[in-house]
């Protein structure tokens, strides 16, 4: 044989630029903070408003996740995943109100008890109901589109009539439990305590997401799985099962997302999965669908911007949100961080 | 003879990947050239490079002597470069007369026409039933294309570029998958089309004994490279197309 | 062929609207290299995606190791100890090549001897062990597609054009791979162009056309016998070796 | 010969659809003096205007396969244009003419920024980023209440001749009045655009609309420019779709956001295309039929249902005339699965 054996390492280094436009969608969060932070220009307001936008952009994120995973994973948009978000927040409203004594009790423990027993609740239930969904409504219409929009929102009317069966027509009003209200006080800034506490809850989902994709078997499963389904089957795990787990667990953040907003905003509806879906959906397009990254970085700049907007401009902070993603699919069509499909 | 099609130095890479390798080649009007190399050669891909499914890393494409590097699939095909597919892929849910008459209108100004009824252009329709006639397809004109057999189907494919009339035919295995009765009528179809003198015909074909019989001329694909290019007999006997084929001896395994 | 790891009967495929397969018969001795030719387009990848579940057979058996599979789903299939390496390699490119192997090994941890096996066989591969697989050259995917296929013990590998589209030098590593595979006790049913490969791996062989297995014998009969080829293949040509 | 110039050779093929269809042109046409009474009139002109609202969102379901939430904004636009113009610019046939274009060409102009954006990426984006764009629009409607008057909306003049208030005399029987006046301008506009419609979806350029939604890689492949033809359907779609309201606008002399924007709406109209039969013209005729009398007099029907269960806790509230929505949703996902070709696909397919 007279060619040198061809294993030398042909990895070429990529030019700076090609590197900073990889890095760009991940700096775009320290650049939304920075130029609010000079636009705003007083640093106790800056505070409140960026605390508030991230804690909205964790709960956007919490419902988002599942949905663009289950489109990444199976190539499945469901158009009901709001439903599961009003759901969520009717089961954990209606626990927090079935224990108001311990909710109003003036006790951290007691209220965090609740708040606990709320969650679940709501996560049970939706996973539960999205276990159902996923069999009843997607699974006959896997690879058709078309089909999955009208047959996912088809869901969507359903089970929001069915709150209003439940639960009555009207919107229900509810106290926070005791400890949640109000606010601390840091650097001259009002930061309020529910909102801190939905900022931590957000940031630990999301490294608790981050390890389970990085170190698990299953997290490399459902990213291998996003890629080339096919031949994840071929080496010998069922996707299928997976893909159940991952669309349950989705329902079930989606679940957490709306006990989380309910209490947020101290008021619950039956349309309010669908509103949420919009923001959802903004987050999940400029995120690139099918990126649970991308989602996150698109839900913490839609929160910032609103907050920072409704501060500095409060009529246009109706349309930052669809400025933002115009913005965003002009840069890149495909939002920021699209996955790209083997297939 | 004008170069009716050039490419030169055209290239692609996917990652590292390098599938279409500096390819330059004219081809001449009222030539039938057959495109040949093992499996992942490059041959479909330089296909897509010609026909702007996907865009060349490098290179250009040349058509009548313009430039169509940057232009997209359905400006290219304006401009008289006529695709058939490796797989069948037609209108499934239209019918066949409406597959014909699709392509037929494609070029012309009617595509536009928003208030006037299809049933009126009967000019149309009887140039899709004269394209229909001439592969043998006129009886199940009013069939969905989802309910024809596979040969129809095949056979359909070539009508729709007969009825593109195309300055370059582009048969990407045209008997791809057709039973051995099949075969000979969409070949019969192409030998009908070489008889036009005028046309320029890229064929990429695996048959040895159908590019002998049809080939003016062939040209040989292997990694992406052109490594081979002339009269049919004597590109067959190279050494070149015999290892692209064969593969080198492995000495040392 | 007493008892083949597996048996194909009478297989027919239908992709979409299209009848591809038309009736395979098709035995894979154990421990030995069977080679699936012919030309393209014939139905040499349906058959294994056929074999590994991907497409399921309209009509007709699968036996593999004794028992039908036929109706088994893709993931038993591997369970079972069937090893599939498709022709577009179906490397997860977003996975490092360490991830991509720790997932190969589906019954538990990447066995250490194993892996220095499979880094003896393919140096880059430990060059590279925490890049994503994307980056990899094209020649390197293909050693990460075998050595996947090498990550735990599997009965019988399916690999499709292992040899496609790479440089001649790497051509030979990948020969040797297989050979090593094989040594290694396992099956293969290996879908291959390059006719030298063929000629220097195969025990066996069996030739497609149209859809159906039209000749089966011993490699070494089919290497030998130019005219044989042509009439099967048309790949040797006039002036042939 | 005339007629099938006029349906644009678009036969029903079907007789009992044939039947139907006829039942409903005449039952509109003759409406005023086949059933008198206010509120009768009032699910015809309903009828008439969602039978043109739903054909303009077949062309691009249906015809285009392309999925859009904002129907309905591109519905409020020309409501909206015909109420702002009428309030500003006074009472008048100007005012609703210069209210109507301006309402047209703003959808046009929205639906093709849209189109810009998505329908060049996937045809999924477009469905998301309509939803976010409408939902945008119906919040900014609310909000702006000094110009649009926010949630309540608000009433209007239109020319006298078509207010109630003017009597022409007796016909057969039927005090006929500028309402009725109005009924018919609206009756005969809304033909007009949907025999308009059902010329396009049969002229040269339907037909590409079809091969688009069939395959649009080939389609691209032999010359068509995908995105272009799915623009213009887009633009046609949202253009007809506010003259449709403000033909509405014109008929209830008030525009509002529950009238013309809500999600609500859309859904009905999701509903009434896939129920009636997708990708078919006539589908819109029976789906916006069966929809407006269901919601006139199901309710009706359900509100005593509930009366009559009352004392089963969870029926009555199943059986609540506001929960009509709930059985319609069932349908449309059965509908979906079992008859993706609707009801006029089922009578065609039993021909």
């Amino acid at each position: 044989m007279t060619d040198a054996p061809d294993h030398r390492p042909t990895m070429a280094a990529l030019p700076f630029a090609d590197r900073l436009a990889r890095a760009m969608p991940v700096l775009l969060v320290p650049i939304l903070l920075v130029v609010g932070f000079l636009a705003i220009g007083n640093p106790s307001s800056w505070l409140t408003l960026t605390v508030s936008g991230l804690a909205m952009g964790m709960m956007i994120f919490i419902m988002a996740s599942g949905l663009t995973l289950v489109f990444g994973l199976m190539d499945v948009i469901n158009f009901g995943h709001g439903a599961f978000i009003s759901v969520g927040a009717f089961v954990g409203i209606s626990v927090v109100l079935g224990l108001a004594e311990w909710a109003q009790a003036p006790s951290l423990l007691l209220n965090l008890g609740v708040v606990l027993l709320a969650v679940l609740a709501a996560m049970a239930v939706t996973g539960l109901l999205g276990w159902a969904f996923e069999r009843v409504i997607v699974k006959p219409v896997y690879g058709a589109h078309l089909k999955q929009i009208l047959v996912t929102v088809g869901g969507l009317i359903v089970i929001e009539q069915l709150i209003h069966v439940i639960w009555g027509p009207d919107e229900i009003f509810f106290a926070r439990p005791e400890m949640l209200k109000g606010a601390v006080t840091f650097w001259g800034a009002a930061l309020e305590k529910y909102r801190l506490v939905a900022v931590v809850i957000g940031l630990v989902l999301f490294v608790a997401m981050r390890l389970v994709f990085r170190r698990t078997r299953i997290g490399l499963i459902v990213r291998a799985g996003v890629e080339n389904g096919e031949m994840v089957e071929a080496l010998g795990y069922r996707l299928r099962l997976v893909f159940v787990g991952v669309f349950i667990a989705g329902s079930a953040l989606a679940g957490l997302g709306g006990v989380m907003w309910g209490l947020y905003e101290e008021v619950i509806t039956a349309g309010m999965g669908e509103e949420m879906m919009i923001l959802v959906f903004i987050v999940v397009i400029i995120g690139g669908l099918g990126s649970v990254e991308g989602a996150f970085i698109g839900a913490l700049m839609v929160g910032l911007l609103q907050n920072y907007i409704a501060f500095l401009e409060p009529k246009l902070a109706l349309i930052s949100n669809i400025g933002l993603m115009t913005a965003i699919l002009m840069w890149r069509p495909q939002g920021m961080m699209p996955v790209v499909k083997a297939k | 003879m004008t170069e009716v099609l050039e490419t030169s130095g055209l290239t692609v890479r996917f990652g590292g990947h390098v599938a279409v390798d500096a390819v330059s080649c004219a081809f001449r009007a009222g030539e039938l050239t057959a495109i040949v190399g093992p499996n992942g050669a490059g041959k479909t891909t330089y296909f897509n490079l010609i026909s702007g499914q996907i865009a060349a890393s490098s290179g250009s494409v040349r058509l009548m002597g313009q430039d169509i590097g940057r232009l997209s699939p359905s400006e290219r095909c304006k401009r008289g470069l006529g695709r058939a597919f490796q797989l069948t892929n037609l209108f499934p849910g239209l019918s066949v007369l409406e597959n014909v008459r699709l392509a037929i209108q494609a070029h012309r100004p009617v595509s536009a026409s928003l208030f006037s009824m299809v049933s009126r252009h009967t000019g149309l329709t009887d140039e899709a039933m004269a394209v229909l006639e001439r592969v043998r397809l006129a009886t199940v004109k009013d069939q969905p294309v989802s309910e024809l057999s596979h040969g129809n189907q095949r056979k359909l494919e070539v009508a729709m570029l007969i009825a593109l009339d195309p300055k370059v035919y582009m048969f990407d295995e045209p008997t791809a998958g057709m039973s051995g009765d099949e075969a000979p009528v969409v070949l019969d179809l192409i030998a009908g089309l070489k008889a036009q003198t005028d046309r320029t015909i890229l064929l990429v074909e695996h048959k040895m004994d159908v590019i002998r019989t049809l080939a003016d001329r062939i040209i040989v694909l292997h990694n992406g490279a052109l490594v081979a290019d002339g009269e049919p007999a004597e590109v067959i006997a190279s050494d070149v197309v015999q290892e692209a084929y064969m593969g080198k001896e492995l000495t040392d395994v | 062929m007493s008892d083949p790891i597996l048996r194909l009967q009478g297989v027919h495929t239908d992709i979409a609207q299209y009848h591809i397969l038309h009736g395979v018969d098709l035995e894979v001795p154990r421990a030995a290299v069977t080679m699936l030719l012919g030309r393209n387009g014939v139905g040499k990848t349906t058959t294994l995606r056929t074999i590994i579940g991907h497409w399921p057979a309209r009509a007709g058996t699968i036996i593999y190791d004794g028992a039908d599979i036929t109706g088994v789903k893709t993931p038993d299939r591997a369970r079972a100890g069937i090893g599939y390496v498709p022709e577009d390699m179906g490397i997860f490119s977003d996975l490092t090549v360490e991830e991509n192997m720790t997932l190969a090994a589906v019954s538990g941890p990447l066995e250490p001897t194993r892996r220095d096996r499979i880094f003896a066989a393919f140096p880059p591969l430990r060059t590279f062990w925490t890049s994503p697989a994307g980056t990899l050259s094209g020649g390197q995917k293909q050693m990460l597609t075998i050595a996947r296929a090498m990550a735990e013990e599997r009965k019988l590998y399916l690999i499709d054009e292992p040899t496609k589209g790479l440089a001649p030098a790497i051509v030979s590593t990948m020969a040797a791979a297989l050979r090593e595979l094989k040594t290694m006790g396992a099956s293969i049913l290996l879908v291959e162009q390059n006719f030298a490969v063929a000629k220097a791996l195969g025990d066996h062989a069996a030739v497609m056309d149209d859809g159906r297995i039209v000749w089966t014998g011993e490699m070494a009969e089919l290497a030998a016998d130019a005219a044989l080829q042509d009439r099967l293949m048309g790949l040797s040509m006039e002036g042939g070796r | 010969m005339m007629l099938h110039a006029l349906i644009s050779g678009d036969r029903p093929r079907s007789r009992i659809l044939t039947a139907l269809l006829l039942a409903i042109f005449l039952g509109l046409l003759f409406a005023p003096f086949l059933f008198p009474g206010v509120r009768a009139l009032e699910t015809a002109a309903r009828i008439s205007v969602f039978i043109l609202l739903a054909a303009s969102y077949d062309l691009l379901l249906g015809y285009t396969g392309v999925v859009s939430f904002a129907h309905t904004m591109f519905f409020g636009m020309g409501a909206y244009g015909v109420g702002l113009a009428s309030q500003h610019m006074g009472r008048g046939y100007g005012s609703l003419i210069v209210g109507s274009l301006a309402g047209a060409a703003l959808a046009a102009a929205f639906a093709f920024l849209i189109a810009l954006f998505s329908l060049r990426v996937r045809a999924i984006f477009f469905a998301m980023i309509t939803l976010a764009v409408a939902s945008a629009v119906a919040v900014l409607v609310s909000q702006l209440s000094s110009i649009t008057g926010g949630e309540d909306g608000f009433t209007f003049q239109i020319p006298r001749a078509l207010g109630p208030a003017n009597r022409m005399g007796e016909f057969m029987g039927v005090q006929i009045t500028g309402k009725i006046l109005n009924y018919y301008v609206v009756f005969f506009c809304s033909l007009i655009l949907f025999l308009v419609l059902l010329r396009i979806v049969n002229s040269p350029f339907g037909r590409v609309l079809q091969a688009i939604r069939e395959n649009d890689f080939r389609a691209e492949a032999i010359g068509y420019r995908v995105v272009r033809y799915r623009t213009i359907a887009t633009c046609i779609s949202a253009a007809v779709a506010a003259l449709a309201g403000s033909l509405f606008a014109l008929w209830l002399r008030y525009v509002g956001p529950d009238t013309t924007l809500s999600f609500e709406l859309m859904l009905d109209l999701l509903l009434i295309v896939v129920i009636g039969g997708m990708g078919t013209i006539w589908g819109a005729v029976i789906g916006a039929t069966l929809m407006v009398l269901a919601q006139t007099y199901l309710q009706d029907l359900m509100g005593s249902a509930a009366e009559a269960t009352a004392a089963i806790p969870l029926l009555s509230r199943l059986l609540d005339p506001d929960r009509w929505l709930l059985w319609l949703g069932v349908l449309f996902i059965l509908s979906v699965y079992f008859f993706p070709a609707g009801i006029v696909g089922r009578l065609r397919a039993g021909r």
